[in-house]
């Protein structure tokens, strides 16, 4: 094991599936110089020009440009920057990539990753900062993966790559540096659709990926120091989702609560929670509760922007009332 | 046609060998749309379907230069490039109706026609979205270490959609074998593109995106080819995107269900003389070919148009299975 | 009252919010000559192709300009063709209009109509057929309508033009030729955020709006033949949503079906659903049930289509399995 | 300067007085982006801001031509078109720090820096979005029967994005009284645009699209403000498009956060020398103004974004209850 950032596990990652494959390439804006986070330092060097292409700005080509060459053979890692510039590219993205396979037959795949950062982060205001996971959910075709930890970070990019879908992979601003630990080695992924206690608990389930997995850890210790024992699922992949491990840890605490960033309305929360009541309604305690950004853009000021966000007082205050 | 032999070079004499390929070439595209908007209008299509009759010869003319291992993008006119590259014409034809047995399993229609055997990337129902598609396949060769040309057809409508200033502007920076090809038929759907296009045209756009551009008389099977195969070569030999502009003429409505009466009589009597099939026709009458000769290639195709149309009319609907496969391979349709 | 189709009466509803007042307008391509569906049929006559535009395929362009029309004072009406070509417009609509008042602290608005016709229709396949309601109704600043008869069309569109928010209107491509009254004198609006009660019931709710309202009326019908009384609720505001009147219905009946077109997963129904559930949880006789469509893209051939589709055989297959 | 009178006309010769003035606003840009980079590294600025020094002469130039009632665009890079069309840099700074009695409440920030009481109708993080923005505008403003004329702000990176073709095709086909300013100063981000940019570059770009180009020293707001002033005048005698091509340099970093020094220093170097100030400066000097006189100018300016900056920080946040407004009329936020 080794201690890496959130950042750094991504740039692993992607180094060692370029060393493993030599049709993985990536393309995006400024990533011949290290991408806008950082998330790409040292990789033109070791792979030149080629396959670590600095782009236009072009967001529409980035993504199209991608589909054609995830069609004749080869794996692009597309960097889109930050989420909201991937509405430039949703036409490739969402009507290309997504539907090719299907819509030619099954002649073609389009393994494509398309990363695009999402989340709240230094009052980056109402164009840089939206969660928009329950479109790409909505969208037959792609895989959703939203790791909330350096491991999975590295771990799912590199199931990302090896996936032939396309992968709509959504890594948190937040988190750039967070660290934790990754396998040493280099070959060990993260499987696709396999979620994560990551603190067992007895009394309420609080299922949640992404940035907000640091809120419900915190939410978790705070209700502890109440009597209140907090089971935590990370999803992590968000398509599919694995509702095996969400109703078997709701099956034993009866409580649920989904606990996202993004606007509560229309959320994959909303996914999450239908899909539980419609399940297992008559062994839940209480009605399955959802915590998520109101519906408004994102304002600049720290006070306002933080308004947006979910916070720990929040999460107790929704435990406290399920009567946990 | 997709691997017929690069055109003589040294001038724009073609051969009447090749012009008659060519030509077998536009007959066989005339011959798959007219039976099907004959089906279309019998209700065996259930889908919208556009025809490029008398387009024939920009798709003759720009695949005949092509390898099977050249790929090509289309736009939702794409029956002519696709049967140009060397697709199934029985199948597509399924496709069309949606039947088993279609290019892709009756799930796309005529606006997603595609065969990637034979290098055709397919149909696309978004105007211009085969641009950026055809330079990342252009790409992708190139890092794949394989040869390959890409021949990108789209539409003087498509000209005033973004991706067209991109993709031209990445083939360009990368310096990839892309044949840009414009399909000028003069409208967008019910809207003259004349009215809607500002400055000198396509053409010049090109030429400011870094890309070469060759304006021709689209209709001129004998022109086309020659210009491609040059362009080609080119191409082949290292050089970097290339645009032609071709003028042409839509003969039919924008879809089969559009009579496309709307637009000057005299525009579409103008054009209905200025037939690509009449033209390659003469010269193929001048260079000694026999009227009866040419008649039979006509007839041959209608033939196997018949024949597609009767296969694909009594094909079954596919298997409903197939709905829920070639979704994706990880998280089921449910 | 006189009777019109779907198609007439938003013709009918635009030229008359063109006469009331001389800031409406509407751009879009093929317009001048109709609009593809001829639901602009005889508008550039009156009104002359400087109100009436017709314009390039250049969706991202169209969008973006009629957020600068509406920020300075008109009220552009904009057609989108299909809601699938909306996908080109996707910042536009997304950054900029829904988000510009906000993120100008209120100095502007952007009162613009977002006309994109939604459904399967006629082996449409993939890129023409899609429903992405859901995705809009996620995103802060807009409203959201989607209504289902010729009346609703006509009352809404002009709710819609007169309304100070950018408004995102869905009409159904398999509703064009239906037949309705319309009331006459052309100033009458139905107002936003309010559903109708399309059919009073006892037993069972159905929540729906759109296309899938016709199924809804033949599955209540069939369901009438067993002795089964179903209330449909047309929603027609999906955003803002009339939770009353559903509370109000659930409440009576106490069972709940929520019934669309689009893909289920992460569907509008998520969100009706997860709120009827958190609210009124153990007041439900039985878990709210949702149907939609699968998750893939929509096939070509007829027969698949079909499978796409929410049937009156699936309504009655769950209004048994909910046991009323 | 956004009411000053056009220009002298009959040659490029401007009167010493105007270019006081245009120096005047150029150094207030300045003071304020030097104040605005030293909030920024204490913490007071907590997003991104984006500094215009070195590429205030386009800024004031273009907009000393227009009127309050003329309307501009911006970008990402948006203070100074903000400060030269009339905004109060009070308010803006107040805007940059996130606090009460910002243009927008605090809720946008630099990225969305807006003062639509000018016709300042905002900055905009999404690059090359202002385009289409600024045609939509103009048509909207012919519509009302309103004379107005749009300057449209965007970087030489924005010219690879589709709205950029997209939206210069609309300006010349509804001959739209649009004024494009490409600030054209090298580098997008970390990229150098030249490299990204296929073809001649910009101006040619705008000439293929219809839209008259002109290539301009952007850091000689003299020679800025005498083709402004042309092309607006000619705009309010009813023509269509134009399109400046701005060369200039961005002398900071990208981002406040970026010290720009990966950069060749010899260019920097070279620019810092071709300083707008320092040309202005020398014009005036050379036109007999005295050194003193121009020295209290740049005083003033820096008195004023000294009290912005103190006003600014003294302010409180925005009330809580502002994250719920504007949000939309019909639909709560909940
Ligand atoms: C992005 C997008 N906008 C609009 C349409 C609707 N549409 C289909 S074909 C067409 C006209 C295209 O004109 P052109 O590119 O000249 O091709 P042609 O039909 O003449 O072959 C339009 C507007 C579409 N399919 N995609
Ligand atoms: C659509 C989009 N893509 C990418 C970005 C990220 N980005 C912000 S500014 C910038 C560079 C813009 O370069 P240019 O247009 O030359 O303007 P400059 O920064 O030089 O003023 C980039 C890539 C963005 N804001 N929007
Ligand atoms: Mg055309
Ligand atoms: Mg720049």
């Amino acid at each position: 094991m080794s201690t890496v950032t959130y950042k750094e596990a991504s740039c692993l990652a992607l180094a060692e599936e370029m060393r493993r494959d030599p049709t993985v390439w990536t393309l995006g804006e400024d990533v011949g110089d290290g991408g806008v986070f950082g998330q790409y330092t040292g990789l033109r060097d070791e792979f030149g020009p080629d396959r670590v292409v600095s782009t236009p700005i072009s967001e529409a080509t980035i993504m199209g440009a991608a589909v054609g060459a995830a069609m004749v053979g080869t794996r692009p890692v597309v960097e889109l920057r930050f989420a909201d510039f991937a509405l430039c590219a949703m036409d490739e993205m969402v009507n290309q990539a997504a539907k090719a396979r299907y819509m030619f037959g099954g002649q073609t795949r389009v393994p494509v990753v398309i990363r695009q950062p999402i989340g709240m982060w230094r009052s980056s205001a109402a164009q840089h900062s939206q969660s928009l996971e329950s479109w790409y959910v909505h969208t037959p075709g792609f895989v959703v993966l939203a790791p909330g930890t350096p491991a999975d970070n590295h771990g799912l990019l590199k199931s990302a790559i090896r996936c032939d879908d396309p992968v709509i992979f959504m890594e948190h601003k937040d988190s750039w540096d967070v660290e934790g630990e990754i396998p040493d080695g280099g070959d060990k992924t993260v499987p696709i659709g396999k979620a994560k206690i990551i603190r067992p608990g007895e009394d309420l389930t609080i299922v949640t990926w992404s940035g907000a997995v640091q809120v419900a850890l915190q939410a978790a210790e705070a209700a502890a120091g109440k009597g209140v024992s907090v089971e935590i699922v990370d999803l992590r992949s968000l398509w599919p989702w694995d509702k095996e491990a969400v109703f078997q840890s709701v099956e034993k605490t009866r409580r649920l609560v989904v606990l996202h960033e993004a606007v509560k309305v229309c959320g994959f929360g909303a996914e999450v929670a239908a899909t539980v009541s419609e399940t297992m309604g008559d062994r839940l305690a209480t009605p399955v509760r959802r915590l998520g950004a109101p519906r408004i853009p994102i304002p600049y000021a720290p006070p306002l922007e933080n308004l947006c966000r979910v916070r720990v007082a929040d999460v107790m205050t929704t435990v406290e009332e399920m009567g946990v | 046609m997709s691997t017929s032999s690069p055109p003589e070079t040294g001038g724009p004499t073609v051969s009447a060998q090749r012009v008659r390929a060519l030509f077998a070439t536009m007959c066989r595209i005339r011959a798959f749309e007219e039976a099907a908007e004959r089906a279309a209008k019998e209700g065996l299509i259930t889908g919208a379907a556009h025809l490029s009759i008398g387009q024939e010869a920009t798709a003759a003319g720009v695949c005949g230069n092509l390898r099977t291992s050249d790929l090509i993008t289309s736009t939702h006119r794409g029956h002519g490039h696709t049967i140009a590259k060397g697709a199934s014409a029985d199948a597509m034809m399924r496709e069309l109706f949606g039947r088993a047995g279609g290019t892709s399993d009756g799930k796309g229609g005529s606006m997603h026609i595609a065969d990637f055997s034979v290098g055709m990337l397919g149909a696309n129902g978004i105007v211009a979205a085969g641009i950026p598609i055809a330079a990342g396949a252009a790409q992708a060769k190139r890092l794949l270490g394989e040869d390959a040309v890409v021949a990108c057809f789209f539409g003087d409508g498509a000209v005033n959609r973004g991706p067209f200033l991109e993709g031209l502007n990445w083939a360009r920076i990368y310096d990839l074998p892309v044949l840009f090809v414009c399909e000028d038929n003069r409208y967008a759907a019910r809207t003259r593109t004349g009215a809607m296009t500002g400055g000198p045209g396509p053409a010049a756009r090109a030429e400011s995106l870094g890309v070469p551009a060759h304006p021709i008389d689209g209709n001129d099977v004998m022109a086309v080819d020659a210009l491609a195969g040059q362009l080609v070569e080119e191409m082949r030999a290292g050089g970097g995107p290339q645009f032609i502009h071709a003028k042409t003429y839509r003969q039919k409505g924008h879809t089969v269900a559009d009579p496309g009466t709307w637009r000057p009589a005299e525009e579409i009597a103008q054009f209905l003389e200025h037939d690509p099939m009449t033209i390659a026709r003469q010269f193929l009458i001048d260079a000694g070919a026999g009227p009866a000769d040419l008649d039979a290639i006509v007839a041959d195709a209608q033939q196997e148009m018949a024949d597609a149309y009767d296969s694909a009319a009594a094909a079954p609907w596919p298997d409903d299975g197939l709905a829920a496969t070639d979704v994706q391979d990880i998280g089921g349709p449910a």
